[in-house]
């Protein structure tokens, strides 16, 4: 038991993940459907979508920033892809457009923040409205439909598993391997920490902020894709208001909102989490009015959960630490 | 008379920037300072400007307060529903700064007593406030409001609305409390270290929960100038409103990290951004190209006033 | 004889620097050569972090020119040309593991594949080199600041190759550390490392160090051979004026308790029992991780601790820092940067924080601070606080200054007990002296006293009484004609010394 | 003065509509924008006046909360029309032309209705509502709902949208996972339709018209999606709205007023109920049809 609490310390992710299970088993006896294999695989794949994007964010977040526009990188790049398939028709051609127009979006967030010096918080406020302005431009605020087999990336199978987890898995993985094995990851890491040491320590501060947003869009263009794919065609303002959900999850998965401390698998839980609400509630028939009082009571409940989790983890700690020093006195 | 004026550029870098605005937008468009048109756009903001007082205050402590815009509507809908059925105007201006003090309330024994994250936290009560907005009001605009309010939305005194005089009132009172009073001062000291404001016997929990309690109280005083502004409470008001909050905040020149800002930077915050938006309508630029030189001039702004603070030391 | 033979391995020449116009360091020039180890000194606010910050290129100079190894020195290549640093503040990350935090900047193995077992024991085998215990695996918040410290030395030294600078390596650092520190020193220097010291302690300089460089006011006042030159003449030097025998009296402590705890015990101290009388100053001693700072914090009611407390011979129940503030109780803490000050605030909100009631004159309580600028540019003043406009924030201040500041803060409330932990941490010779002359002040007026502090002769110099702790009790106390510095460092160390880290 | 509540689709094919209506008759058209906030289309309206515009065309964000900006246009002499969304309450409001809603609603439920009566047992329906706070969406609900009340054991299952595509996706997805045999889907905009078809495909329901198993979907709107769906039978029919005359009947209504003409204060323009079988014969009826 002490154990587990110490490890609830350390490990800042395991709350969401014991807040995402209780909610889980409390969802499982409101409704006997919600245990089924396909509901699972359904709330995976309705996760998908944010999942992706706050691994990304994770890292911005991770590096000490923060980017509002995300949700506006998603629509620009969803607007991209669908206006060129439809002037084009080539899928090279778009698929490559949008995802490295979604990376340079990301990377110019990080490298406004850096040449300029300016706060992560402004600068993504001020491109949120440009990069949404561009795509409500290029499309002149059309719907625009992709063509049908665009469709597997939203719910074709590989192996009978849905694509949109598929990819979430793979970037899960690269993800984690990034940020624990490779030296961007620990600059990452440490940038978030502390600016000043980072200066002090010499480390490419410009390069790995740029990076760390760069990485951000990377998987907002991929998040784009699968959305629209899945949506089945382009949306005026879609992915709009999707960063705050992004937001939410990465912070309930236990990362520090100032930076330095936080996992990749603590984001996709929290974002898992967040689905389980909406989930719930569809399948428990609720009233529409009453949605976001139960997710802010929900989303309340958690945070409860985690502050909890972590005093009691703290308590056990103190008790430990006077039980060993009440020790060393009796010898 | 030279060196006041720049020094009061360095402290307030959004000023150049507004001159430079206005300057150019009554160059461009004859009816920019037509007094139709200024009347409109303070009225426009004053709900903006009195959510802004608030968030500058949570700002200030290294906050954030998600939930004042939704705040606004769920006081705005409540204080609807009240005067409908009573018909008394006090009473509608109580029920609406009550629910926003309770809002508020709720955030800061959170936040500042259990010391729950703000960002997450006031997500939350966001999505509580906007519930029940939208649950009251089954979604449509509560309607019956007094005509008394909706008249006094008419009401204009030296050319500025009865609002936004109410606005400019709730600016003073930030500024005085700020720069006057021991709370002010507290305030500015938690959010520079909270560490070191323990160290020093502040009673942190007691200032965080201050803020965010005005916050909400604001909020619901901005709710019931809606109303006034709008004729009816509806459901939606205050949605669109939480990012041009904390852009105008921001805009001003106060920090999200805390310990830096005031008031007074968050009505020139909100100046500019209202400005900008209100000349580029007149201008005829199309809605989303006004989205791109909106952002182009936020960012080009909160730089330039950067550039100008940072000389300063 | 034979170094100045040698080619100089770093060449300093007419290095200046200026912020926003004002001159902080002028024309500094000197040589200096493998296996030498050169002291650089100054009042705070000399320039000597300003110096270190050019030599390894985190600053580029407004004039002169630096070389290493005939090589000139660009901006950001410091660690490329064997030049490494140890910061007066602590560039560590902290949440990042030891191990993490000494090799980042040259990382084992690929950049897409860093080899972390590799890392821990190149970290493993620097503590060890270091004679200190700390595991790699754990990160550094959960190290105490003197461990810390010696993380950072290792972090430093492991790239140091040609040229160490050591800024106030050792303000966290008890005497067994430094001790510690200095004969690792000497290694170096006998493989040819050049070093550039920046201490505040005399004796320490004499210990390590060969040659000196003295800067006053940004500028190089002196420069040679230690060996020809006594100590009381350098520091005239640093100060630009003579300086008397720094030997405060002390007057006799009075019967009354000023504060007594009984029973004192949480997870970091145990069974603590001590009292102070009015007029008294009690040091307490210890290595570090010894729970002092804990102890210290309990007392003003920071942390919780079961206990009682008397201040004044009356009992406070229920103690909190409020009702400590109230029984004019006050607390100065070890880390300024972290527990002290506001650093992005000016000097005169860090010096009215405390009392910001009674700092001002009022005609309405609460409302409005006429009066506190003068006030607050009195007690600068009286401080001897350099600064160029008391509205500079406290991170424009050097760190002996802010020091002060944060001292002043505590002392214009008029204390009747006042905690002091590592009150002249990092503060220069005249500073110190003025410092412990307030507190001996403090003293004679009544107050009662306690120093908690790493710097023995500190304490041997101001201190009634010294109670030593060791791993969370009370070992030994030792009254005035008892003390004896080896005696107390023994009774301080004795099984082998700090707390295990890792909890 | 084209005051706008807000850019999608459809609005932008009523708002071309008025702009090339206004230019054949010689008037220049100032169009500002209010983005969803009720606050900013008052003071934009505000400034319309101030720039002394002709006529005020107006979409409103909310019914409800105009009538303060509108009155100040009565004050100046401006005449006011409103399109697409209806200002019943307005004093001010000298015309409105835009859909019937209700009758939008009718027509899709009672094609539902047909449909599905021969069901034996529980008829499970899925609804996608709009946006709770636009009227236009809960007018088009409750008229599909009036002519649903034919079936006599029917369940509903509510998904609100906020008109977001993603949501309406995951909401249909999690109600086919609370109930398996659910026999129709009614989206309040037939955008929403590629998010059905994408659920269906998943469950592996995806049924082309007149196949057993096939899932009756209906929607409002005209949008390519759901031109694109009906003609290709996976689903049943749309309501289509006709932009065009929307917007030139607004224009024209608006010269009329300006003129001092009497005109009716209320020109609803119905929308058509378009199936599988008429569709493609029609689509250039279709404002979305490409
Ligand atoms: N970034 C800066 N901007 C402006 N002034 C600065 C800056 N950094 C340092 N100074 C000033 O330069 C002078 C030298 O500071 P420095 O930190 O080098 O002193 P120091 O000799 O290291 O003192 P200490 O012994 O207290 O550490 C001080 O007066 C300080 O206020
Ligand atoms: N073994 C330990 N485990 C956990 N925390 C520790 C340990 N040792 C020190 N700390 C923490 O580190 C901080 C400062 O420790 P540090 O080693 O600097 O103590 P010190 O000030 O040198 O000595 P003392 O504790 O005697 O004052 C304290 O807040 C303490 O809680
Ligand atoms: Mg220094
Ligand atoms: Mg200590």
């Amino acid at each position: 038991m002490t154990q587990l609490k110490t490890l609830l310390s350390r490990q800042k992710w395991l709350a969401a993940a014991i807040a995402t299970i209780v909610l889980a088993a409390l969802l499982s006896v409101m409704s006997p459907v919600f245990l089924t294999f396909s509901n699972f695989q359904s709330v995976l794949v309705q996760a998908s979508v944010t999942a992706i994007m706050a691994i990304g964010m994770t890292y911005i977040i991770l590096s000490g920033g923060i980017d509002i526009s995300m949700g506006a990188i998603l629509f620009f790049t969803s607007a991209l892809f669908a206006q060129l398939m439809l002037d084009t028709s080539s899928y090279p051609l778009a698929f490559a457009a949008a995802i490295s127009c979604a990376t340079l979006l990301g990377a110019l967030n990080g490298a406004l923040v850096i040449w300029f010096r300016m706060s992560p918080l402004i600068t993504t406020l001020a491109t949120y409205s440009i990069y949404r302005g561009m795509a409500i431009h290029l499309t002149g605020a059309q719907n625009i439909p992709v063509p049908r087999e665009m469709g597997f990336l939203g719910n074709g199978r590989i192996l009978n598993i849905p694509v949109p987890i598929i990819l979430l898995l793979i970037i899960f993985v690269i993800g984690i391997y990034l940020l624990n094995k490779t030296r961007f990851g620990v600059f990452v890491r440490a940038l978030g920490n502390s600016q000043r040491s980072a200066e002090e320590t010499n480390l490419p501060i410009g390069k790995v902020t740029i990076t760390a947003y760069a990485i951000g869009g990377f998987v907002t263009g991929i998040a784009a894709l699968v959305l629209l794919a899945r949506v089945g065609g382009l949306q005026s303002g879609i992915g709009i208001g999707i960063e705050f959900t992004v937001i939410a999850a990465v912070i309930l998965g236990g990362t520090k909102l100032t930076g330095g401390s936080g996992t990749i698998v603590g984001s996709v839980i929290g974002a898992v989490f967040l689905v389980l609400i909406d989930n719930g509630l569809n399948l428990m028939n609720a009233s529409p009015y009453i949605y976001d009082i139960v997710r802010g009571g929900v989303l309340l409940a958690a945070v409860v959960v985690d502050r909890l989790s972590a005093y009691r983890a703290e308590q056990s700690l103190r008790s430990q630490r006077s039980a060993r020093l009440r020790e060393t006195a009796q010898a | 008379m030279f060196r006041s004026l720049t020094s009061a550029a360095r402290l307030y870098p959004a000023i150049p920037v507004i001159v430079v605005l206005l300057v150019s937008f009554s160059t461009i468009s004859p009816y920019f300072l037509n007094a139709g048109n200024v009347e409109a756009m303070l009225a426009a903001n004053s709900v903006v400007l009195i959510a802004a007082v608030g968030m500058t205050l949570v700002f200030l402590t290294g906050g954030i307060d998600l939930s004042i815009s939704t705040v606004i509507s769920a006081s705005a809908v409540l204080s609807g529903l009240v005067m409908a059925a009573t018909d008394n105007v006090a009473l509608g201006v109580l029920t609406a700064m009550g629910v926003g003090a309770g809002f508020g309330a709720a955030n800061g024994v959170l936040i500042g007593i259990f010391g729950l994250t703000p960002f997450i936290t006031t997500m939350a009560t966001q999505l509580i406030a906007r519930g029940i907005a939208f649950v009251m009001s089954q979604g449509v605009a509560v309607r019956g409001t007094p005509f008394w309010v909706m008249d006094f939305g008419f009401w204009v005194w030296l050319g500025i609305p009865a609002v936004t005089w109410i606005a400019f009132g709730v600016v003073l009172i930030g500024i005085a409390a700020l720069t006057l009073t021991t709370w002010g001062r507290e305030v500015y000291l938690v959010g520079s270290n909270r560490n070191s404001a323990r160290f020093t016997g502040i009673n942190v929990p007691q200032i965080e929960f201050s803020v965010y309690f005005l916050s909400g109280l604001l909020g619901g005083l901005a709710g019931f100038i809606s109303i006034a502004n709008l004729g009816n409470a509806i459901p939606g008001v205050g949605d669109t409103l939480l990012l041009i909050i904390i852009g105008a905040v921001v805009l001003g020149g106060t920090a999200m990290e805390g310990g830096e800002g005031s008031v007074l930077r968050t009505l020139l915050g909100v100046a500019l951004l209202s400005i900008l938006i209100n000349g580029l309508n007149l201008i005829g630029i199309p809605f989303y190209d006004q989205l791109i030189v909106q952002g182009v001039l936020i960012f080009v702004g909160t730089w330039l006033a950067m550039k100008l603070s940072r000389r300063r030391s | 004889m034979s170094q100045s033979e040698q080619k100089p391995i770093l060449q300093v020449r007419g290095l200046s620097k200026a912020f926003a116009g004002k001159t902080v360091v002028h024309n500094v020039t000197f040589d200096l050569h493998p296996g030498e180890i050169i002291a650089l000194v100054g009042e705070n606010g000399a320039g000597k972090s300003t110096t270190k910050n050019m030599l390894c290129s985190l600053l580029a100079p407004s004039e002169g020119e630096i070389l290493v190894d005939g090589q000139k020195l660009e901006p950001g290549i410091g660690e490329d040309l064997g030049v490494s640093a140890v910061h007066q503040e602590l560039s560590l990350f902290q949440t990042l593991t030891v191990a993490e935090n000494m090799c980042i900047s040259r990382l084992p193995g690929k950049a897409a594949n860093v080899d972390w077992a590799e890392a821990e024991r190149i970290a493993a085998e620097q503590l060890d080199f270091l004679g200190i215990e700390i595991d790699p695996h754990v990160t550094v918040d959960q190290l105490g600041s003197g461990k810390q410290q010696v993380v950072e030395i290792g972090k430093a030294l492991l790239h140091a190759e040609k040229v160490l600078i050591l800024d106030e390596p050792t303000t966290s650092l008890t005497a067994v550390e430094r001790e510690k520190l200095f004969n690792i020193l000497d290694k170096l220097k006998e493989r040819g490392l050049a070093i550039i010291f920046i201490s505040h302690f005399m004796e320490e300089i004499y210990r390590v160090c060969d040659s000196y460089v003295v800067l006053r006011d940004g500028e190089q006042v002196g420069h040679g051979k230690l060996a020809d030159v006594p100590q009381h003449h350098l520091e005239e030097m640093m100060v630009g004026r003579a300086i008397g025998e720094a030997r405060p009296d002390l007057s006799e402590p009075t019967a009354d308790e000023a504060l007594r705890v009984e029973d004192f015990e949480n997870e970091d101290f145990h069974q603590i029992s001590l009292s102070v009388k009015k007029g008294e100053i009690l040091g307490i001693a210890g290595l570090m991780g010894a729970g002092r700072t804990e102890l210290a914090e309990a007392i003003f009611g920071l942390r919780p601790a079961k206990g009682k407390i008397w201040v004044h011979g009356q009992e406070v129940p229920g103690h909190n820092v409020t009702k400590m503030k109230d029984r004019n109780v006050v607390y100065v803490p070890e880390d300024r940067r972290i527990n002290g000050l506001f650093l992005n605030r000016p000097v005169r909100e860090n010096l009215s924080a405390a009392s910001i009631l009674t700092f001002v004159k009022r005609r309405l309580r609460g409302i409005g601070f006429k009066g506190e600028k003068r006030k607050a540019n009195e007690l600068a003043e009286e401080m001897n606080i350099r600064i160029p406009h008391i509205e500079n924030h406290v991170s424009d201040l050097s760190g002996g200054n802010q020091q002060k500041v944060l001292i002043g803060r505590w002392l214009v409330t008029a204390p009747e007990v006042i905690i002091l932990d590592e009150p002249t941490k990092g503060v220069d010779i005249g500073a110190k002296f003025d410092i412990h002359a307030t507190i001996v002040r403090l003293a004679h007026e009544g107050a009662g006293v306690i120093i908690v502090s790493s710097d023995l002769p500190e304490l041997l110099n101001t201190a009634h009484r010294i109670v030593v702790m060791r791993k969370g009790r009370i070992a030994g106390e030792f009254t005035r004609d008892q003390f004896d510095p080896a005696r107390i460092i023994s009774v301080a160390a004795s099984e082998g010394g700090a707390r295990d880290d890792a909890a | 003065g084209l005051s706008v509540d807000q850019l999608f689709e459809s609005r932008v094919g009523v708002n071309n509509a008025i702009h090339a209506e206004a230019e054949d008759r010689g008037f220049e058209v100032i169009e500002v924008v209010a983005d969803g906030d009720a606050q900013a289309q008052n003071a934009q309206i505000q400034s319309l006046i101030a720039q002394e515009v002709d006529a005020i065309l107006v979409c409103a964000v909310d019914q409800n909360t105009i009538e303060r900006a509108l009155i100040a246009a009565q004050r100046a002499g401006i005449p006011v029309v409103a399109y697409d969304r209806d200002l019943p309450e307005s004093r001010v409001v000298q015309a409105f032309v835009g859909p019937d809603s209700l009758f939008d609603g009718r027509e899709a439920g009672r094609y539902m209705a047909e449909a599905l009566s021969g069901v034996e047992g529980e008829v499970v329906l899925v609804e996608l509502i709009g946006a709770l706070n636009d009227q236009n969406g809960i007018d088009r609900s409750a008229g599909w709902r009036e002519e649903i009340a034919a079936l006599e054991n029917v369940r509903i299952i509510e998904v609100p949208t906020d008109w977001d595509s993603s949501r309406a996706l995951s909401g249909t997805q999690n109600a086919f996972q609370q109930s398996e045999n659910i026999h129709g889907v009614f989206a309040a905009t037939d955008t929403h339709i590629p998010a059905v078809e994408t659920v269906l495909t998943d469950l592996g329901r995806l049924v082309p018209i007149g196949e057993e198993g096939h899932v009756v979907v209906t929607g409002i709107n005209g949008s390519n999606d759901g031109y694109t769906a009906t003609a290709a039978g996976t689903a049943d029919g749309i309501v289509v709205m006709d932009l065009d005359t929307t917007g030139r009947t607004a224009v024209a209504l608006a010269v009329e007023l300006m003129a001092g003409n009497e005109v009716p204060r209320t020109n609803v323009i119905p929308g058509n109920f378009y199936t599988h079988d008429n569709i493609e014969e029609n689509a250039a009826m279709i404002w979305g049809a490409p």
